[in-house]
């Protein structure tokens, strides 16, 4: 399988990402829609690497991962805390900070 | 398959693993040192030995430098003058933002919550402020946020880029959730910050995979080599670099990926604020300075119009809003994107000269943040009861200012003249550097929008200065404010007062220093 | 050799800082430290004046060189010619008579400090810029001085002073900022080096036309606003109609002239050939400053409006003269510039003795005050007089001197700015027919107090000196006869080149 | 003493400012200083006069170098004087009469509490005046011209209490600026063309300029001598200026200032000579106005205003001979001089009445005063008959002469001027008539409070001497042609043209036309009741008795249109120049208020923002690096 498909499999996983960031009003799943994108960026990291028969790119992936994991702590610690004030995670609802 | 063990130079990561050092001790002193009072001092002597021993380390670093430079860590992280430059900035103001982190002295008054997990208002929290707790994890986090833009400055590889911002982002995302009053707030912003930034870091390292996957290289030398071998131009690669670029622009402020700036600007605890004006957008100017003249310089005419239009863009929007603005930090969170337009006029056409002006310019504009985010720490609210209650930071209510300390209204405004670019101050200096480097690669008209739009600025610097020494304090409102006093913070006031005005008067010194800081080993053009 | 200029730049400087320094209970007396400081600075003026060679008042004297931002090219290099020793004299004698004119303005000590603290500190700012040699300095001190002068405005005086200190200062830094453009751009045109920014080393450059007419345009404009040219000049009424009748003398008298002075001394000297391209536009936008000002002039009620319409008539006629590059016309203008310092700053400091007495500038409300007070009618009218250029006194030789010497260049302006001679006779005389003709005042208003002493000591040296220079100009023409030889001759070059 | 003629300028004005900051306390004496230092000038123009009539006619004109006034390095300009025949006639004229006026004011302005600062202005127009005709340089008569402007000013607003009194002075100040700017714009052109300003460097300059050069100049002088001479169109102010005290109305403008225009032509003979038409023009507007003076008199029932007319009307002669060339210049000067002495005369004949009649000046309530003032009636006689021209008193010798001068030339020229000044006479014989009966003859129609006297001899003498004057100057001065010769080496000497008529019919017809005049006017105005109020008149007479409508002409035109420009900038100033600066900055702010609007606290929307910059950026990069 040529790997171009996998680079475009990951631009499309990218933009699924995105577009949940974009839609979906749920903190967590717009949150995992960020991971997604991060997700999306190791395949294609992965697949470059394959085409270019080097195995940085998977290494990079590596980083990823445990980057990500430390972002899943944070960002799951903040969205708690706005449920525990709040209780709600709608994205919508905190808008205070406008204009 | 044989392991090679890495060769790694360590003495020119001296200052950066003094601060990531530190920050682990002070992870282990938060675990360890049970008592609250001792474990404030404790971190926060430590954050400062750290801070001022890797700021030492850093300028015996820039004595002793062996010519251009050392590459580190196989190319990953490169140190020469222009990162110790930038590293030495960022650590000026991780010190003063510690000590604006540690300024409430009042018991109690401390500006961030003693349990940032609880939900504002609940039992628990009312517990932990009983039983005296105090919050002093900020100061690892502040550590670990120095260290990783120290990082941020330095590297040379894309990934290793992903990586230092996610190290100092990470933590900054946690500091704007701690403010201790207006917690809502608090939340929204860091929830708004984290998400956007997340957001970026993912284009980013998205950028950084087609880079990669174009040039077969993530280190900066590689894509560069990558970008001049190809034939033609990749879309793959100007997608890349696009992508690569947003993200650091998105660290910039600039617009349109400004939004996180006011809202987290307003948010966050007001030194986290400080630190975060400051340093973030000094680490971030480093960083797409490095990455477009080491890496993408190939790109430059393919990328210019991105700047240009960026640089219009921010000056333009966040002048014009800034104008409308009636809260303070906000107006400063407006006021900081039309910076970020002004950052990237020296951007535009890349002259050499903006290697060593926009070092100057983070710097006069990084003190006059700091300065300024730390008088707003030291004008509160009273409540009509009397109570002391959070930063005063409606526009109405620093009337009359000048009258009821005069000291501080001073140096607000010499922080605003700063900001407006008005002679004899560092901003001025850093202006007109910034414009000469501009001007220089014949980006005159990209300079005509700036001073226009500084012109329009300055409205609103001055309506702060109006207010404070040209309007009366209003009928009935002698009490709402309390004038608070920390040393600490008065420090920052005072040393940041001190620089602005040194910068202006006397620049000569730092001015050449930087001019020695602006040759990057391994630059890719220039 | 005594750095002479460098004393008198700090001198004034000092003093502010020592005025600020005054512990609360000795700020009673701020206004003889004050104007102890500013004397010592006149007489160091006077010593200037006195040692100036008036045989080589073309070039730079009492030059100073120092390094200051060598990275940047900058260094603090002082020096004064014919035209800047004027212009320094000037600052240093209207700056104690404003004091003086303001004597009994604040009633609140420490508020006076800052007054005249802020004062003297314009007066540091007015004489560096009249004395600086390097145009990265004379931007700085240019630029810097707007704060001063807006806390001067903005704190001291009328209802709506607030407004007016930021409309003068957003004015004053939208011009300022684009001659920042300017001067960065001068810089790359220029040698380069540590001292890059000396205006000997800027000048005759050779730059290309479009770079040379762009920066002298940005410069221009800058210059344009500060001597308020139609139609950039409605912060001139604002801020006169608001402010302090003192402030506003100086401000007009001495600050507004560092746009004529910057036209001459920057614009002219370092872009001849664009100034020779510019002249026709720029005579024209004078002439319509001339008309037009005159007739807003005409048509205010307020005595300090009316005063600051009359500038911009005047300034017009400077400019014209200026643009219209002959020696005469030339060493008119710059000659113009001072007299005008002297007759504007008379006439700001008696009309601001008029409303110490009625509290009101509107012109209708007075009337017959003549046959109360008779030496302020009289001294008023001499000041009058000197505004329409009446001869014999010194505005006269300038003004006419601008409009025969201009005539051979301008033909059609010069015609028309003539006008401008007959539209003065009208906002003089009619204001002093409002304010002192008719049937004497009743009641209160007959009880005007007669001009004090202190008030003659302000109003009556400066009529002296208008009376001297109207018979003898050549004390002063003598300073500006070879710097405008210069400009004319730079300028004739280029045209001869063209 | 030539070579002091200087202090005749500075003794006036050193006593001018003296008695302005002497105060109150030489409130007692200080007139007398002014008398003084008039009397003293006088002194010194007739030592200074005796000596230059000691000297051959061609050494006759004597520079005096003051001092070093303008060093510009182009325009270098001495402040010099000139003393020649010219000037020293005119110096002899204004300290003379002057000092005259001077002693008649002690008496007329008894009473004012200002008397000192009347005369320190007095004191301040004959330094001016002096100036003015002593001057070398056409800069230095500017100082001169202006001066003079000023102190009329200060003069007719001397009552200034009186509203419009006030706006007179401003008046005749302002029309007087009107023609400065033809004074100015000549020096413009002389400097342009010849390179200098003063009389000797111009002069000798003018022949090498072209005719266009020298009548563009000639032009700009006559607007000059138009405005200050009150001539035709800028004759406006004059009326109006008799608002002043009476003697300033026979000082200023009847005898001397209003002469300065005459003055100028005459002085900037070579200028004219190279300039036909400027010439013309110059001789037509003193024919135009002398006729409209007249006709204007004709209606008029102020004494002093009708007086006023007359001397505009007078001055039109001399214009009109200036105009002729230099077959006039000297009976333009001659008829400059007794006119001063007649005019004046009859000018403070006029004070006295006032003076008697509690400054009555309707004519309607005159009448029949001769026997209540008999030296008043006598002097002002004198006046009268000389005015008329009637043989041998001082006007015959020299208005006769600009009568038959102006009938010398060629086309239809000399019979447009020549009628001119013909009709001109008898219309100046029937309005004096007119006034003299009025006012001295027919029934006594005075109120009651009224009780004419004689005034005091301080008044009466000045008087006096000026009738001797107004009788045997002329005889004097024309025996022998002696004036003419006296101011040959000015004016230059003229070869007498041929008149078109023989000159014993000019004079014969103006001598019927005279008498004529004279007789109307006695059948109307002295045999005849004169009724108490202005009867209804034609609109002639409605024209003439409002000035030619000349002030509703200058309201409609200039005044009203002025005044609306001006409001109308005012208003534009404040709406639009001012408007757009700060509809800038609303724009600005409307900006931020619809901007901020993006910022709407929505984190998808912020997200959306980047994705959509993100989008075009990629698109666009790829698309051009493609």
């Amino acid at each position: 399988m040529d790997p171009i498909n996998f680079v475009i499999l990951a631009s499309i996983l990218f933009a699924i990402g995105a577009a949940a960031v974009l839609l979906r009003r749920n903190a967590i799943i717009a949150f995992m829609g960020v991971e997604l994108m991060l997700n999306a960026a190791n395949l294609a990291l992965v697949a470059f690497s394959r085409m270019h028969g080097e195995i940085d790119g998977q290494i990079m992936a590596f980083f990823v991962l445990t980057v990500a994991a430390a972002e899943v702590v944070v960002g799951l610690g903040i969205i708690i805390a706005v449920f525990r004030a709040r209780q709600t995670i709608s994205l919508d609802e905190p808008a205070e900070l406008k204009g | 398959m044989s392991f090679t063990t890495p060769e790694i130079a360590w003495a020119p990561l001296t200052p950066l693993l003094i601060v990531l050092g530190a920050s682990a001790v002070a992870i282990l002193v938060e675990s360890f040192v049970r008592s609250p009072e001792t474990r404030r001092r404790t971190q926060l002597v430590l954050s400062l030995v750290a801070l001022v021993g890797a700021a030492g380390a850093a300028v015996v670093q820039w004595a002793t430098l062996d010519g251009a430079g050392t590459v580190v860590l196989d190319g990953m992280l490169t140190v020469d003058r222009q990162s110790l430059a930038w590293q030495v900035l960022i650590l000026v103001f991780g010190t003063l933002g510690t000590l604006l982190f540690a300024s409430r002295t009042r018991a109690g008054e401390e500006a961030f919550t003693p349990l940032g997990a609880s939900a504002p208002g609940s039992s628990d929290e009312t517990l932990a402020r009983r039983k005296g707790l105090q919050v002093t994890e900020v100061f690892p986090l502040a550590l670990v946020a120095v260290g990783g833009m120290m990082l941020f400055t330095s590297v040379t590889d894309l990934i290793f880029l992903f990586v230092a911002l996610e190290v100092f982002s990470l933590p900054l995302y946690v500091l704007v959730a701690l403010a201790r009053r207006r917690r809502f707030l608090s939340h929204e912003g860091a929830l708004k910050y984290f998400l956007l930034g997340a957001f970026s870091s993912a284009i980013l390292l998205f950028g950084a995979a087609f880079l990669y996957g174009a040039t077969g290289s993530t280190s900066y030398a590689g894509v560069a080599a990558g970008i001049s071998s190809s034939t033609g131009t990749d879309a793959l690669i100007l997608a890349g670099a696009v992508m690569v670029v947003v993200g650091l622009l998105f660290k910039i402020g600039a617009v349109p990926f400004h939004s996180w700036t006011p809202d987290a600007y307003q948010g966050a605890p007001t030194p986290v604020t400080a630190f975060m004006g400051a340093a973030t957008k000094a680490a971030a100017t480093a960083a797409l300075l490095r990455v477009m003249y080491a890496a993408l310089y190939g790109l430059n005419w393919e990328l210019s119009w991105l700047f240009w239009v960026v640089a219009i863009a921010s000056m333009l929007l966040g002048t014009v809003v800034a104008l409308v603005q009636t809260e303070l930090k906000r107006m400063l969170a407006y006021s900081s994107i039309a910076h970020a337009g002004f950052i990237l006029v020296a951007f535009a056409g890349l002259p050499d000269t903006a290697l060593s002006a926009l070092p100057f310019y983070l710097a006069s504009y990084g003190l006059a943040t700091m300065g300024a985010f730390a008088v707003i720490t030291q004008v509160r609210e009273r409540s009509d009861e009397g109570t002391v209650l959070g930063e005063a930071t409606r526009l109405g209510q620093w009337a009359g200012l000048g009258k009821r300390s005069p000291w501080l209204a001073g140096a607000m405004a010499l922080f605003l003249l700063s900001f407006a670019g008005i002679p004899l101050t560092a901003g001025f200096v850093g202006k007109f550097v910034a414009f000469s480097a501009a001007i220089s690669s014949g980006a005159w008209p990209l300079v005509l929008v700036a001073v226009i739009a500084s012109a329009a600025a300055a409205f609103f610097y001055v309506r702060l200065i109006v207010l404070m020494f040209l309007t009366d304090v209003p009928e009935g409102q002698e009490d709402a404010i309390e004038i608070d006093y920390s040393p600490l913070a008065r420090t920052v006031v005072a040393v940041t007062a001190v620089l602005v005005l040194l910068l202006g008067i006397v620049p000569g010194p730092v001015l050449s220093a930087f001019e020695n800081a602006g040759v990057l080993l391994l630059g890719a053009g220039g | 050799m005594f750095p002479i200029l460098t004393v008198m730049v700090a001198l004034p400087a000092l003093g502010a800082v020592l005025l600020w320094a005054l512990p609360g209970g000795a700020r009673a007396r701020a206004r003889e430290v004050a104007l102890a400081v500013t004397a010592i600075e006149l007489v160091l003026a006077v010593v200037l004046f006195a040692q100036f060679d008036m045989s080589a008042a073309g070039s730079f004297q009492f030059s100073e060189t120092y390094a200051w931002i060598p990275q940047i090219g900058t260094s603090w290099a002082l020096g004064v010619n014919g035209i800047g020793l004027l212009m320094i004299v000037l600052s240093a004698l209207l700056t104690p008579l404003a004091i003086l004119a303001g004597w009994w303005e604040d009633k609140d000590d420490s508020r006076r400090t800052h007054y005249l603290a802020l004062i003297l500190l314009s007066e540091a700012f007015m004489i560096g810029i009249f004395a600086a040699r390097d145009v990265f300095l004379f931007y700085v001190l240019f630029e810097a001085m707007l704060i001063p002068l807006y806390f001067l405005i903005g704190s001291f005086g009328g209802a709506q002073r607030r407004y007016a200190a930021v409309k003068f200062l957003l004015y004053s830094l939208a011009g300022g900022l684009i001659m920042l453009v300017g001067v960065v751009a001068l810089y790359f045109q220029g040698p380069g080096g540590d001292q890059a920014f000396l205006t000997d080393n800027l000048t005759g450059l050779d730059m290309s036309t479009t770079a040379e007419r762009l920066i002298f345009l940005a410069f221009f404009l800058a210059f344009a606003i500060k001597a308020p040219m139609v139609p950039v000049h409605t912060w001139l009424p604002t801020v006169a109609e608001n402010a302090r009748p003192g402030t506003t003398a100086l401000l007009v008298a001495v600050l507004d002239k560092i746009g004529t002075f910057g036209m001459l001394t920057l614009c002219v000297a370092l872009f001849p050939e664009a100034a020779h391209w510019a002249a026709p536009v720029i005579i024209l936008f004078a002439v319509i400053s001339v008309i037009y000002g005159a007739l807003l002039a005409i048509g205010q009620k307020d005595m300090l409006r009316l005063v600051a319409f009359t500038s911009v008539s005047h300034f017009g006629i400077m400019v014209l003269g200026i643009f219209a590059f002959t020696q005469t016309s030339v060493e008119g203008a710059a000659f113009y510039m001072f007299n005008h310092g002297l007759s504007t700053g008379a006439l700001f400091f008696v009309v601001g003795f008029l409303i110490h007495r009625y509290g009101t500038a509107d012109v209708t409300q007075y009337g017959g005050l003549q046959r109360v007070v008779p030496v302020l009618a009289g001294t008023f009218l001499v000041i009058g007089l000197s505004a329409l250029a009446l001869p014999g006194l010194s505005p006269f030789v300038s003004e006419i001197m601008v409009l025969v010497g201009a005539f051979s260049a301008a033909k059609v302006a010069v015609i028309v700015s003539a006008v401008g001679v007959v539209l003065a006779a009208l906002y003089v005389l009619l204001t002093y027919q409002k304010v002192f003709t008719g049937p004497a005042p009743t009641g209160k208003r007959a009880k005007v107090r007669e001009l004090t002493r202190r008030e003659r000591i302000v109003l009556w040296p400066l009529i002296a000196l208008m009376l001297l220079l109207g018979f003898l100009p050549g004390i002063a023409i003598d300073a500006v006869r070879e710097p405008a030889h210069d400009i004319v001759a730079t300028v004739s070059s280029q045209e001869a080149g063209a | 003493m030539l070579d002091l003629t200087w202090l005749l300028i500075a003794v006036p004005l050193a006593s001018a400012a003296f008695l302005l900051l002497a105060g109150k306390r030489a409130d007692r004496w200080g007139h007398w200083v002014g008398v003084g230092a008039s009397s003293a000038a006088f002194v010194v123009g007739l030592v200074a006069l005796i000596q230059m009539l000691g000297l051959d006619s061609e050494d006759r004109a004597h520079a005096v170098h003051l001092f070093t006034w303008i060093p510009g390095g182009e325009l270098n300009l001495d402040a010099g004087l000139l003393v020649d025949p010219l000037s020293m006639t005119f110096v002899m004229l204004v300290t003379f009469v002057g000092t005259l006026i001077h002693v008649y004011s002690v008496a007329y302005m008894e009473h004012d509490a200002s008397r000192r600062r009347f005369f320190a202005y007095l004191n301040l127009f004959v330094a001016a005046m002096l100036l003015l005709v002593l001057a070398d340089s056409y800069l230095l008569l500017f100082v001169g011209w202006e001066g003079v402007g000023l102190a009329s000013y200060l003069l007719i607003g001397f009552w200034n209490h009186k509203p419009e009194y006030a706006t007179a002075a401003n008046k005749a100040f302002v029309v007087n600026r009107i023609g400065d700017i033809g004074l100015i714009l000549a020096m413009g052109l002389m400097f342009t063309y010849f390179g200098a300003l003063d009389f000797g460097s111009v002069f000798a300059a003018v022949p090498q300029a072209s005719t266009a050069q020298l009548t563009a100049i000639g032009l700009m002088l006559l607007v000059a001598a138009c405005g200050k001479s009150a001539q035709f169109p800028l004759q406006s102010w004059l009326g109006d200026a008799m608002a002043g005290p009476t003697p300033v109305s026979a000082l200023i403008h009847a005898a001397t200032m209003v002469t300065a225009g005459v003055y100028l032509i005459v002085r900037s003979a070579p200028i004219f000579e190279g300039a036909p038409a400027a010439q013309t023009t110059v001789a037509a507007i003193g024919a135009f106005t002398l006729i409209l003076g007249a006709l204007i008199g004709m209606a008029k029932d102020d004494i002093k205003k009708a007086l006023a007319a007359s001397t505009m009307s007078q001055i039109g002669y001399m214009m009109l001979a200036a105009g002729l060339g230099p077959v006039g210049y000297a009976f333009a000067i001659f008829h400059l001089v007794t006119h001063g002495f007649f005019k004046a005369g009859m000018f403070l004949g006029a004070g006295s009445v006032m003076h008697g009649m509690n400054d009555q000046v309707d004519m309607r309530r005159f009448g029949a005063l001769r026997t209540a003032m008999v030296t008043t009636w006598v002097t002002f006689g004198l006046g009268w008959l000389a005015i008329l021209g009637v043989p041998p008193f001082s006007g015959f010798w020299s208005k006769d002469k600009i009568i038959e001068a102006a009938f010398i030339g060629d086309d239809v020229q000399p019979w447009i001027l020549g009628g001119a000044a013909l009709i001109g006479a008898g219309l100046t014989a029937f309005y004096m008539s007119r006034l003299f009966f009025m006012t001295f003859h027919g029934k006594a129609r005075w109120t009651d409070e009224q009780h004419p006297h004689e005034s005091p001899a301080l008044m009466t003498v000045p008087m006096i001497i000026l009738a001797v004057g107004s009788a045997f100057l002329g005889l004097i001065l024309a025996t022998g042609d002696r004036f003419v010769t006296w101011l040959e080496p000015v004016t230059g000497h003229a070869e007498h043209g041929e008149p078109v008529l023989p000159a014993a019919v000019i004079m014969v017809a103006t001598l019927l036309l005279v008498a004529l005049g004279a007789w109307i006017a006695w059948r109307k105005y002295g045999a005849a009741d004169v009724p108490e109020t202005a009867p209804a008149a034609s609109l002639a007479t409605i024209a003439a008795r409002n000035d030619m409508f000349q002030d509703s002409v200058n309201r409609g035109v200039f005044e009203r249109p002025g005044t609306h420009l001006t409001r109308t900038l005012v208003y534009a100033d404040a709406a639009l120049v001012d408007g757009a600066v700060d509809a800038t900055a609303h724009a600005f702010a409307r900006t931020g208020e619809v901007t901020r609007k993006t910022q709407n606290g929505q984190v998808r929307s912020y997200a959306l923002t980047m994705v959509v910059g993100l989008v075009i950026v990629i698109l666009v990069v790829v698309q051009g690096g493609l």
